[in-house]
């Protein structure tokens, strides 16, 4: 989880049931309230080594790897 | 205070407008004459983006003064053209992808035109040192460089 | 021209030369920029900027100017309302609007020279000149850092007294470090426990403008009816309308940006200055205020990229793996939290395929301009180092340097420090270009010298929108909006011409404002080719499909039935029947009568971008008596996936190329000991000229990616990444010595040079 | 504001009555490429400008006692036009096509360079090189110094009120002669010089040095006239020694500053390296006279 582990209480990997990002994202939050606020503004999610930006929608299929991106702006 | 009126001819065109002692040229075309394709990079004759010619001869315009144009002939990027016809350096430009933002774009063709109107078979370093005072900053200067001795090749027929 | 470029046959625009569609007002002087649009009542817009690095703001007493004669608005900090801080948790990405307000105009404090402080508007230019002398800023002058390891020491001067280190427990003081990013994969001590050398070295790089030929331009235009109008050279009108409500306080819907052509940004262009103020001024003086900066401003006061130490380390079996690979990155953010660390972290080793990788970054405030992003922002800091110590490891074991990155090339399937494990993509074909090459195997004289780095860019999706019209002689109206900043709206003609089948100088795109579109993000991160490239021909289908039934309609079949080939809706086979192919002209002149117009749009956002590894190859010479290095040959190789417009991705590969040279010798901010910049113009900056450098050598290697309908994968920012590691490489083969500070300015290669004999001697 | 007036006399004679009478800040304009810069950044605002490009000879490249008189608003461009002067004095006429871009050189005057006194402008070491002299019209009638006195400090110069340069002269050249100008700039064009060296000397038959003048840029508040580096190499076939104690003499005569364009160290070492390659040029021009 990289970055996210400042949020976690140093959590690194986790397993959760979630069918889309939004639902991956709201488990995240009840599991580390500290971690709620930033995660659809600061994170983007590689499913299975994909990248998602903003991609609440997204699904997650069973046994799916998603890692939390920090979200990075270009110039 | 009284402005200075200014009598002068761009593109061939006589013109005239007010602008005060320390306006620059470049100041008078783009604000006084709203003629807007010559550009300001930097107003201190670094950048070559306001080149112009003044009598036939290069020059930055942002170091020449709205006074001094009276009574003179100014060239600019608008006059490049004749009627529908690209000057071959402007088509040249195009073809040869010799700009991206288009910002230096004016500058750097009227320079251009001033070098092949005194040596019309240039080398490259002959190209790049006359064009020592255009920057650029998107292209590294190679399709510009590849532009201009096109065109010059074209004009030697 | 580009060495070699694979044309798929069937394709007849994509992929071609073709002439941009924006080029010829371009050449004739006819196109507007930002400084170009001349308003009916139009004052002139001018800011006060502080002379002072650091400094309390005790009071500012505008009186004077504003009883000017001619003055008809003037604003300070006060007339913007203010915003709340943003608390932690923070996000990777800050945006934060307590500190984006201050950065547009001071208000307790000034962070930086060149500061705004005020600004007012005149009925000319030289009576808001002469207005700005009459506004008197009492300022109490405050001790100023700007080097990020100063910033970073106990007793240093500190600018947020409320800022409390991230990623440290229990910190008790305030401090100029925001926060302390980590990012690790596997286990980096065992890997250095295996390894058979290792090698560990300091790097510093000095600030950085994108230097941008046009400087920041705008013209804010707000009526009585609360409406808002403005005009600006920007990298994104839809993200700056946004920013620009909640500075302002304003609807979002009642606010109107329009894109001008833009002259440059490379990143810098994405933070808005003037905006506010240009409209905060109008709302008060009701009249249209145009704000153009000076080239001193823009050195001053926009976004310079961060200045950086950076520590390395990384071990190596004696084949040349790379077993562990461990770094430090100290990054100036100027006055305000954000510096590139986070893309430096996930880039900086992701072309390699790495088992062990440790990376700490740290965000440090300074006080010097807000960093801004400049192309692939904070990774070719961090790839210097990379590639520099990659380069030390291939001199001691005696591997050629492109073989031993060859040893550690990411490849298809490799996972990089983030966690993106990678789809098809082309670094060891082009690895291997590299070495087969004419430039990789020419001689070099005496005092010459070659060096190779590479660099990554991971690209960004996100939103676009697009809308086709057909118009009814068959000529199409593409609507997007991205600002082109060095070709767009040829690559999107392209596509949307592709994929009608019909010639590319029939279709015309245009760039729409803000209210005439769905949201668009950036032009930025090589995103615009590929994400509103997407949303074109998601457009262009869409308009397809319903040509497609149009016909399906005449012939009296199912829309299943028609295909869509050559500009024409076809039977879909023998079985269909035998129709005459509709043309997309004859179909668009029967539309009104056959359920109205056709058109297409898409709204999106993309995801599934591929990440474009380069790599840059440097012939230099080195004066020895002088430090002076000349750049003799330069060849940009470079995985593009698709070339759309291959003429404006050799161009991108060219400029980026170029700007990281002038990177690596010349271009730096020099201070003052007041924390004054004292360079601020192109004459002391100094940025490379035409006869600085010769034709720069391209080589696309084109391994699409999937996820784009033309494989696109992005290509401005890599280009950008490489270069400074490669000069610094060419100038150690030349005089045998690292040089591991930019700018690697003569007075210190003379220096280096002169140290290494004194070492020799002894 | 004070309002800022423009004039354009005609005569020498008028510009020393509007140099002579303005109680404020009289500013001379010819080619302008410093002039305007200052003033757009306000560190000069006349109160007068007097545009001396309608004096007749301003513009004027004459030949005069086998040297050539260059008139003060002759252009940098105009200059590198003129042939025989070129061939004369190409030490000078390289320094001054030095000076900034293709652009600037359609204006800028090898006068303006001089009056303008910046410790590093191109064409002044080539100038004192050269032992040109520098015409000057005043309230107290003409004058004429040898160009090395007219700046005095950066942006300073020893003209009085009312005065202004309106020529300066190159003298006629001995056989075997030759002159040469080098600047190091880190880049390749559009700098300020880091450091600049011109030298001018005479050969004898045998290819000794008869006589030489050296003189370095920015690397003291003026230029500097090296006497000690002329007598390094007078007498001498430019051999290695003579080569080194030109260059020792150079370093050594260097009281230059720190600043964003180059360092002490920098600039005392980089006098000596371009002195050795600037005496081999004017030779090489020497002997082909």
């Amino acid at each position: 989880m990289g970055e996210a582990r400042r949020f976690t209480g140093d959590v690194a990997e986790l397993e959760i049931e979630a069918g889309n990002v939004m639902q991956l994202f709201r488990k995240l939050g009840e599991r580390f309230p500290e971690l709620a606020p930033v995660l659809e503004d600061g994170f983007a999610v590689a499913i299975d080594g994909e990248m998602f930006e903003d991609s609440l929608l997204q699904p997650i299929k069973p046994d799916a790897e998603v890692i939390l991106v920090p979200k990075i702006a270009g110039g | 205070m009284s402005r200075h009126h200014i009598s002068t001819t761009i593109n061939g065109d006589s013109a005239e407008f007010l602008c005060d002692t320390d306006e620059s040229l470049l100041d008078c075309i783009r604000n006084e004459l709203h003629m807007t394709g010559t550009k300001e990079g930097c107003g201190t004759g670094d950048c070559g983006a306001c080149s112009v010619l003044l009598d036939g001869r290069l020059v930055c315009s942002c170091l020449v003064l709205g006074v001094e144009a009276a009574g003179k002939k100014i060239d600019t990027i608008e006059g490049m053209a004749q009627g529908d016809k690209l000057h071959p350096l402007q088509r040249n430009f195009l073809e040869h992808a010799a700009l991206q933002c288009g910002i230096c774009t004016p500058g750097f063709l009227i320079a251009a035109r001033a070098l092949l109107e005194k040596n019309p078979n240039p080398t490259e370093t002959e190209v790049r040192f006359w064009l020592a005072g255009n920057l650029c900053r998107c292209t590294g200067y190679d399709k510009i460089v590849r532009a201009v001795m096109a065109t010059a090749a074209e004009l030697r027929g | 021209m580009p060495d070699d470029i694979k044309l798929d046959k069937e394709l007849k625009v994509v992929g071609h030369r073709n002439v941009r569609p924006d080029g010829m007002d371009k050449v004739t002087g006819r196109a507007k920029y930002g400084a170009d649009l001349i308003l009916p009542g139009m004052l002139y817009g001018r800011v006060l900027r502080s002379p002072h690095a650091h400094a309390k703001i005790k009071s500012i007493d505008t009186s004077a100017a504003e009883a000017l004669p001619g003055v008809k608005a003037v604003v300070t900090g006060k007339d913007f309302p203010d915003q709340p801080k943003s608390k932690p948790p923070y996000g990777p990405m800050i945006q934060d609007a307590w500190d984006a307000t201050r950065n547009i105009i001071a208000r307790e404090k000034v962070f930086y020279d060149g500061h705004c402080v005020a600004a007012v508007a005149a009925t000319s230019d030289s009576i808001a000149k002469q207005a700005l002398k009459l506004i008197k800023v009492d300022y109490q002058i405050l001790p100023h850092v700007i080097d990020p390891i100063e910033a970073m020491q106990p007793d240093a001067p500190i600018l947020h007294e409320d800022q409390f280190t991230l990623g440290v427990e229990g910190a008790t003081k305030p401090s100029n470090v925001f926060r302390i990013m980590k990012a690790a994969k596997g286990d980096v001590d065992k890997g250095f426990a295996e390894a058979d050398l290792i090698i560990e070295r300091d790097f510093k790089t000095k600030a950085v403008h994108q230097g941008y030929i046009e400087p920041h331009a705008c013209v804010g235009n707000a009526s009585e009816d609360g409406n808002v109008e403005v005009w600006t050279s920007t990298q994104g009108h839809f993200v700056s309308r946004n920013q620009l409500a909640n500075l302002l306080g304003l609807p979002v819907g009642k606010i109107r940006l329009t894109s001008s052509e833009i002259g440059g940004g490379f990143g810098g262009k994405i933070p808005m200055y003037g905006e506010p103020l240009a409209v905060r001024l109008s709302q008060k003086a009701n009249r249209p205020v145009k704000i153009v900066m000076t080239r001193d401003e823009t050195f001053r006061s926009t976004g310079p990229t961060s200045g950086s130490h950076v520590w390395m380390k990384i071990g190596v079996k004696n084949d040349g793996r790379i077993v562990a690979a461990d770094a430090k990155l100290y990054y100036e953010a100027g006055a305000f939290k954000g510096a590139g660390i986070a893309a430096a972290i996930g880039c900086m080793f992701s072309e390699y395929d790495l088992e062990n990788i440790r990376i700490e970054g740290y965000d440090i405030v300074s006080n010097r301009p807000k960093v801004a992003a400049y192309r692939a922002p904070g990774v070719p800091m961090a790839a210097f180092a990379v590639e520099g110590v990659i380069n030390q490891i291939a001199k001691k074991l005696k591997i050629d340097p492109v073989d031993i990155r060859l040893k550690n090339a990411a490849k298809q399937g490799t996972v990089n420090v983030s966690g993106i494990k990678y789809g098809p993509i082309g670094f060891i074909e082009l690895l291997e270009k590299v070495k087969a090459h004419p430039h990789y195997n020419t001689k070099l004289e005496k005092n010459q010298g070659r060096g190779f780095a590479a660099g990554y860019w991971m690209h960004a999706g996100g939103m676009s929108c697009a809308s086709v019209n057909i118009q009814d002689d068959g000529t199409v109206t593409l609507i997007e909006g991205n600002p082109d900043i060095g070709g767009s709206r040829a690559s999107m003609a392209a596509m949307a011409a592709e994929e009608l089948g019909i010639p590319f100088e029939k279709v015309r795109p245009i760039i729409a404002d803000t209210s005439s579109l769905g949201f668009t993000f950036l032009t930025a991160g090589s995103r615009t080719t590929y994400a509103t490239g997407m949303a074109v021909v998601e457009a262009t289908r869409h308009a397809i499909k319903i040509c497609c039934e149009r016909a399906a309609a005449v012939w009296g079949v199912t829309p299943e039935q028609v295909k869509w080939e050559d500009g024409h809706a076809k039977p879909a086979s023998a079985n269909v029947g035998d129709f005459a192919p509709l043309s997309l002209s004859e179909l668009a002149k029967k539309a009104p009568m056959m359920g109205g117009p056709i058109a297409g749009h898409s709204e999106i956002n993309a995801t599934g971008q591929g990440p474009a590894i380069g790599g840059h190859l440097v012939d230099v010479e080195v004066d020895p008596e002088t430090g002076f290095v000349k750049l003799l040959r330069f060849t940009v190789f470079q995985d593009v996936g698709r070339a759309i417009s291959p003429d404006y991705v050799e161009g991108q590969l060219q400029g980026g190329a170029i700007q990281g040279l002038g990177w690596a010798l010349n271009e730096e901010y020099i201070y003052n000991d007041k924390g004054q910049l004292v360079n601020a113009g192109f004459l002391d900056y100094r940025m490379p000229v035409a006869s600085d450098v010769p034709m720069i050598g391209t080589v696309l290697i084109e391994e699409p990616n999937p996820n784009h309908p033309y494989g696109v994968r992005g290509v401005g920012e890599t280009p950008i990444v490489p270069p400074q590691a490669a000069v610094a490489n060419a100038v150690e083969n030349a005089i045998g010595i690292q040089m591991s500070e930019l700018p690697m300015s003569p007075p210190k290669i003379l220096r280096a040079i002169a140290a290494d004999r004194l070492k020799a001697a002894e | 504001m004070d309002e800022m007036r423009y004039e354009t006399p005609t005569s020498v004679n008028a510009a020393v009555k509007l140099l002579a009478g303005e109680k404020g800040l009289a500013k001379v304009l010819a080619g302008g490429t410093d002039l305007l810069v200052q003033m757009r950044g306000e560190t000069v605002v006349p109160n007068l400008i007097v545009d001396i490009k309608k004096i007749a000879d301003m513009k004027a490249i004459k030949k005069e006692k086998g040297g050539f008189r260059v008139g003060a608003a002759v252009s940098g461009a105009e200059l590198g036009e003129h042939p025989e002067l070129s061939k004369m004095w190409p030490g000078v006429v390289e320094a001054t096509e030095l000076i900034g871009s293709t652009q600037v050189q359609g204006r800028a005057t090898m006068t303006g360079n001089l009056c303008n006194a910046s410790p590093g402008a191109d064409s002044v070491p080539a100038l004192i090189a050269a032992g040109a002299l520098a015409a000057i019209a005043g309230p107290n009638g003409k004058r004429e110094v040898p160009v090395e006195q007219i700046p005095v400090s950066p942006g300073k110069t020893s003209l009085a009120k009312g005065e202004f340069v309106t020529s300066l002269f190159l003298p006629k050249r001995p056989k075997k002669s030759g002159d040469a100008y080098l600047r190091f700039i880190p880049r390749t064009e559009m700098d300020i010089a880091v450091v600049g060296c011109g030298i001018s000397l005479t050969l004898d038959k045998a290819g000794t040095v008869l006589a030489a003048r050296v003189a370095l840029g920015a690397v003291a508040p003026t230029a500097l006239l090296v006497d000690a580096a002329a007598n390094a190499i007078i007498g001498t076939k430019l051999e290695d020694a003579a080569l080194d104690a030109l260059a020792a003499a150079c370093s050594a005569a260097c009281r230059p500053i720190d600043d964003k364009r180059g360092t002490k160290e920098f600039r005392i070492q980089i006098a000596g390296v371009l002195a050795r390659r600037v005496a081999l040029i004017a030779r090489a021009r020497a002997l082909k006279k």
